[in-house]
């Protein structure tokens, strides 16, 4: 786990395979280099004053946030914050918050919204952090209340996936009027390693899971997750932070311009909106299914129909817990 | 957050299912029949076997008066996801082994002759997962809540975001959260009840929200699979970690209920928690708010259920029509 | 302390005395089998429904908080409960809350303002759990943040002092429309010991502190911080728990329906001139102080005059921290 | 949450105190004209020495800018109080100690050119506990940055309430916070600095409310006395149990800040809190809301800070005064 936390040891797929693009993009988003949301800051902003706590718990290192000012404009920012070494991730938590560190995002953000400033924030997270202590402080309930919040925020939100958008600990902070992303940026829904050992059964199909997954900044775009890439120089961010500062930081202000311009409650609509359409379905004809048949009946239909359900008394592969396992993965 | 999903590895089982079942908390052999009388529950050790949508609306619901709503959605690939299998084919089979379109089925019914809005998973299809399916239902079981001012009621059964639909999965959070913002801007209650499972996304959305959280006995409720949790962590796992007693002790639920209970506890939390016009706040009985009377896409409904609500005398030409109200709070919130 | 939690071992002042009357009331307001906020509620109330939880700790029993029927108004509720044995208050930290029932009270508290349920308080504690674990959740905050919540809250509040109000533990639950008290009820700003060893130096003096600060209920309805006294049945509300309910039952009807009768927006303003306007003081002419002197002079001045400071290099009575030490003692 | 009073016990000093200081922390012996140059922080160790009410106005505000208000608010005896020595009879003492009426001072000032509504306690002043004036003066400054729509700044230094007032004091906690409440709905900031000590009830009511929290390092900030929770408890303290650190390290501080950057960064921070009037939310430097002109009571003030304020071009006629603002946003809090 910290081998992948630190981005050791894993190889590219063969060349010329498709799976090799988008995990050379993962990699990339991963790589130890990256600038963080403090080092985009240090490059973006004339001023950066960062709070600190909860006001209930704790002052989680895994987020960072607070006020910045960045081209003459003042906003308030939140950011994933991994490390820049072995140490600094040590401390950071490989910039995996617990829930504190969420609830230290909406302090801020509802600080942001009472004085009117715009909120940027910068994710980057593998997940949040899915110890025991986050299980029981409630990291579930703090990222459902961080999205509430940021959906009705009464003020301006960018959010950039500048690494690894991992899952509800990165949608947590990238709720906005406008999401960008680094051009190496990657969003899914679950870790690629844990997709491909569920779905293939072994961690090492992971690139074919970040294909599948369509992962990479591009194809989020193209799906309306996000709704601008900004091009990383030369061989990524890593290896001009001040350049790609820069071009965040263009991309940044133009729409925070562009956003200021619209009314408080079209802005907020609009967001909403967004959130609200997102999703694609279709729609048949035909009910599947009629009233419901008695109590029981169904259920015994479906075990037959089903047999790999538990209710045919065989024990549940990987089961590990004394009673009846559900047999889940989820990160 | 997705799940890993047993359904689609077929086994051979050694003894025909139809006649018993053993309970997996007990080893008791239990027959179907006495399983079913008793809502599917152990009556050796009190284990809670899932329940199918179908059969939760029963429990819960007054016999006869669900009304389905949107039967027909159904799940696109967005992604064009193939691992071992297309996604599409392993939709149809779901559909095939479970007789569901999807993962939630939702529509308007009664308890105790009030109306409530209510979306109940099926863990049976596809591990409850959640994708565009589920997170739209869930959203227009709240919109409907709103629209009626009536309670809303979700049942939670799910490994979490469905990972074949990708972030479309993962933006179901965000939409869900958003409709449930707005009910809550809108004074609308909210019941949220958490089966076994109900971890992930689903936990992280709408699953953890409700104004007043119930859950069933032992089940399975979490962010991170526990596996996850231990594996990742290299840490010992506190016991009874993730089970419905351990989020209670932590604060995460309200109450944990026995499905025996289940019904009267709904009824007795809905007589407190009625959809409010924030004018007053007497909380005496009998007070015309309540007098709700189905507008628009309830009519159908009201004619089976508004004998048993009864209209307060003389309140219907004193009150804005419930659209009126519904809207004036959107705006609000 | 367990003793005197348990109320084992204090006697009386002398009888004739003054502080005798007083006195008997603090015992009465911390009998052991005096009623609890459940006990009174059973008696009281058609229907209890208990909430849990404050949805990012756990479940405090030192406060229960629920939803109610009496005389059939719905309400909710919020109160402190100590244990009727020693098994009991264990497991209910004698009635001292930590941050988590605070929370957990404000989370209940907010639910019948969405639903406008009216709430009763019963007040009922010795104060807010003064241990670290305590400290380091927050329970300033929590006391704070329950004290503005009641200031705003949309909806009617009852309050009722039942036993011991001890100090912020005991007010941030007890801001209301209407305070009642029960007749042995007690209401002060820190404990009689705790103020008799600050200024008695000795905690034995606790009768005399209790009189000093009139912390009997008539004493508050004296002052105005209560707005009436329940009477108790006989002995005292522990002799007849039915009669005790019955009666606080009719006051809190009584004044709940009184409050339905005024409109929200007048019964807020109302409130908060309530408690904008408690606190006698006096205004004269001459104000004390000119504009300051230079820095550092004042403070020079004042070492000289008040021999008692910490600038005069004799370390202070009752230093135990490494560094200067306020010598505070503060329940 | 009362303290216990060192000031009322004389003693003897072996040495004339009016040359030197023994630094409490290092031991460090430091001449006085020293410790005043560095703001009475020890050279040597940086132990910060607590600062009467007028040396923290010198140090936080700009020269000659403070204007006192309600300076002649004095305490009266609401219970007859008695204990060693009637309560009169200590407030009497007090005064004559520290030339204040009470534990605290405020008024209007500048911070570089912007006028602030400040309240500063003083511990000396019986341990700055607060009783009815104190909590009078911080309700009055957060009712004069409301009106003028002007940032609140208290700095905190105090045993907790005054115990000779009895639940008046207690009552100060209500008092102070339902004002605070109407400037956080009134968008008017609030920074709230606590210095050593901040422990019981002012703790646990204005100094914890901030909307940034400020402390100055090691200072004791807590609810319960040390040794109250120690006595009670039975239980091993935390190391740096309520020292500034350690109330940072629980997330309850947002910066603890070094005396000699105090003023700096509250320029700083006061630079994004500004008064909202909540149209918009583009945090363009020098829009025309924080163009304030001060009106009414603060006229006087206005004579010396506008020019160093500078309105903003055109901007008189196209505001609404900073009185209607108030006013506006005072029904709605
Ligand atoms: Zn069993
Ligand atoms: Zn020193």
């Amino acid at each position: 786990m910290v081998d992948r936390l630190l981005h050791r040891g894993r190889e590219a797929a063969a060349p010329g395979d498709p799976r090799d693009e988008v995990w050379r993009r993962v990699k990339l988003a991963r790589h130890l280099g990256r600038p963080r949301t403090l080092e985009l800051l240090g490059e973006m902003a004339d001023e950066v004053v960062e709070l600190h706590g909860d006001r209930g718990f704790g002052d989680d290192p895994a987020i960072v946030a607070g006020l910045a000012r960045i081209d003459g404009r003042r906003i308030a920012f939140v950011g994933q914050q991994k490390g820049a070494d072995t140490e600094e991730n040590v401390r950071r938590n490989f910039g995996m918050p617990h829930p504190e560190g969420y609830r230290k995002a909406m302090r801020v953000m509802e600080l942001a919204e009472r004085f009117g400033l715009p909120v940027v924030t910068f994710v980057d997270v593998p997940g949040a952090h899915p110890g025991p202590e986050s299980e029981e402080r409630g990291i579930a309930e703090a990222i459902a209340r961080s999205i509430g919040l940021m959906i009705r925020l009464r003020t301006p939100v960018v959010a950039v996936i500048t690494g690894e958008g991992g899952s509800g600990g990165a949608l947590a902070i990238a709720v906005g009027d406008v999401v960008l992303a680094l051009e190496n940026a990657v969003y899914s829904v679950i870790s690629p390693e844990g997709c491909a050992s569920i779905l293939w059964r072994t961690a090492d199909e992971a690139p074919a899971a970040a294909l599948a997954m369509r992962m990479s900044a591009s194809d989020q775009l193209a799906l309306g997750v996000i709704d601008g890439v900004v091009a990383e120089p030369g061989e990524g961010a890593h290896a001009d932070v001040r350049e790609t500062a820069r071009r965040l930081k263009s991309a940044i202000v133009t729409r925070l311009d562009q956003l200021a311009a619209v009314p408080l409650d079209e802005l907020l609509e609009a967001r909403y909106r967004r959130y609200r359409a997102i999703g694609p379905y279709t729609e048949v004809a035909a009910p599947a299914v009629a009233q419901p048949p008695s109590r029981g009946l169904t259920d015994r239909l479906r075990d037959l129909l089903d047999p790999g359900r538990w209710a045919a008394g065989v024990p549940l592969p990987g089961s590990s817990r004394r009673d009846e396992p559900p047999a889940h993965e989820d990160v | 957050m997705p799940i890993k999903l047993p359904s689609f590895r077929p086994r051979r089982d050694d003894y025909p299912p139809d006649l018993w079942t053993k309970c997996p908390s007990c080893g008791e052999m239990l027959f179907n029949k006495q399983l079913d009388k008793s809502d599917r529950v152990c009556p050796t050790c009190d284990h809670h076997f899932r329940l199918s949508a179908a059969a939760r609306l029963e429990l819960l619901l007054d016999p006869g008066t669900f009304e389905e709503r949107d039967a027909g959605l159904q799940s696109v690939d967005p992604l064009g996801f193939v691992d071992q299998k297309p996604y599409p084919d392993r939709v149809a089979a779901a559909q095939v082994a479970t007789g569901l379109r999807d993962a939630a089925v939702r529509g308007i019914g009664a308890i105790e002759g009030r109306p409530v809005s209510i979306c109940v998973m099926d863990f049976g299809f596809m591990g409850g997962s959640m994708g565009a399916v589920v997170g739209e239902k869930v959203a227009r079981a709240a919109e409907d809540a709103i629209a009626a001012r009536i309670p809303l009621i979700v049942v939670s059964a799910s490994g979490g975001a469905r990972m074949q639909e990708g972030t479309m999965a993962l933006m179901q959070l965000a939409k869900t959260i958003a409709v449930l913002e707005r009910r809550r801007a809108a004074r609308v209650p909210y019941l949220s009840l958490m089966t076994d499972p109900t971890t992930g996304g689903v936990f992280a959305s709408y699953a953890v929200l409700g104004d007043v959280n119930l859950a069933e006995p032992r089940a399975l409720i979490g962010f991170a699979g526990a596996r996850v949790s231990a594996g990742t962590i290299a840490q010992e796992l506190p016991p009874g970690f993730q089970r419905s007693e351990f989020l209670f002790d932590h604060g995460f639920i309200d109450r944990v209920v026995h499905r025996r209970d289940l019904r009267t506890e709904l009824v007795q939390l809905l007589r407190y928690l009625r959809p409010a016009d924030g004018s007053s706040g007497d909380g005496v009985e009998g007070d015309t708010r309540w007098g709700f009377r189905p507008m628009g896409f309830l009519s159908q409904l009201a004619d089976r259920v508004v004998p048993e609500i009864g209209p307060p005398p003389g309140s219907s030409g004193s009150e804005r029509s419930s659209e009126e109200r519904a809207s004036g709070e959107a705006k609000r919130g």
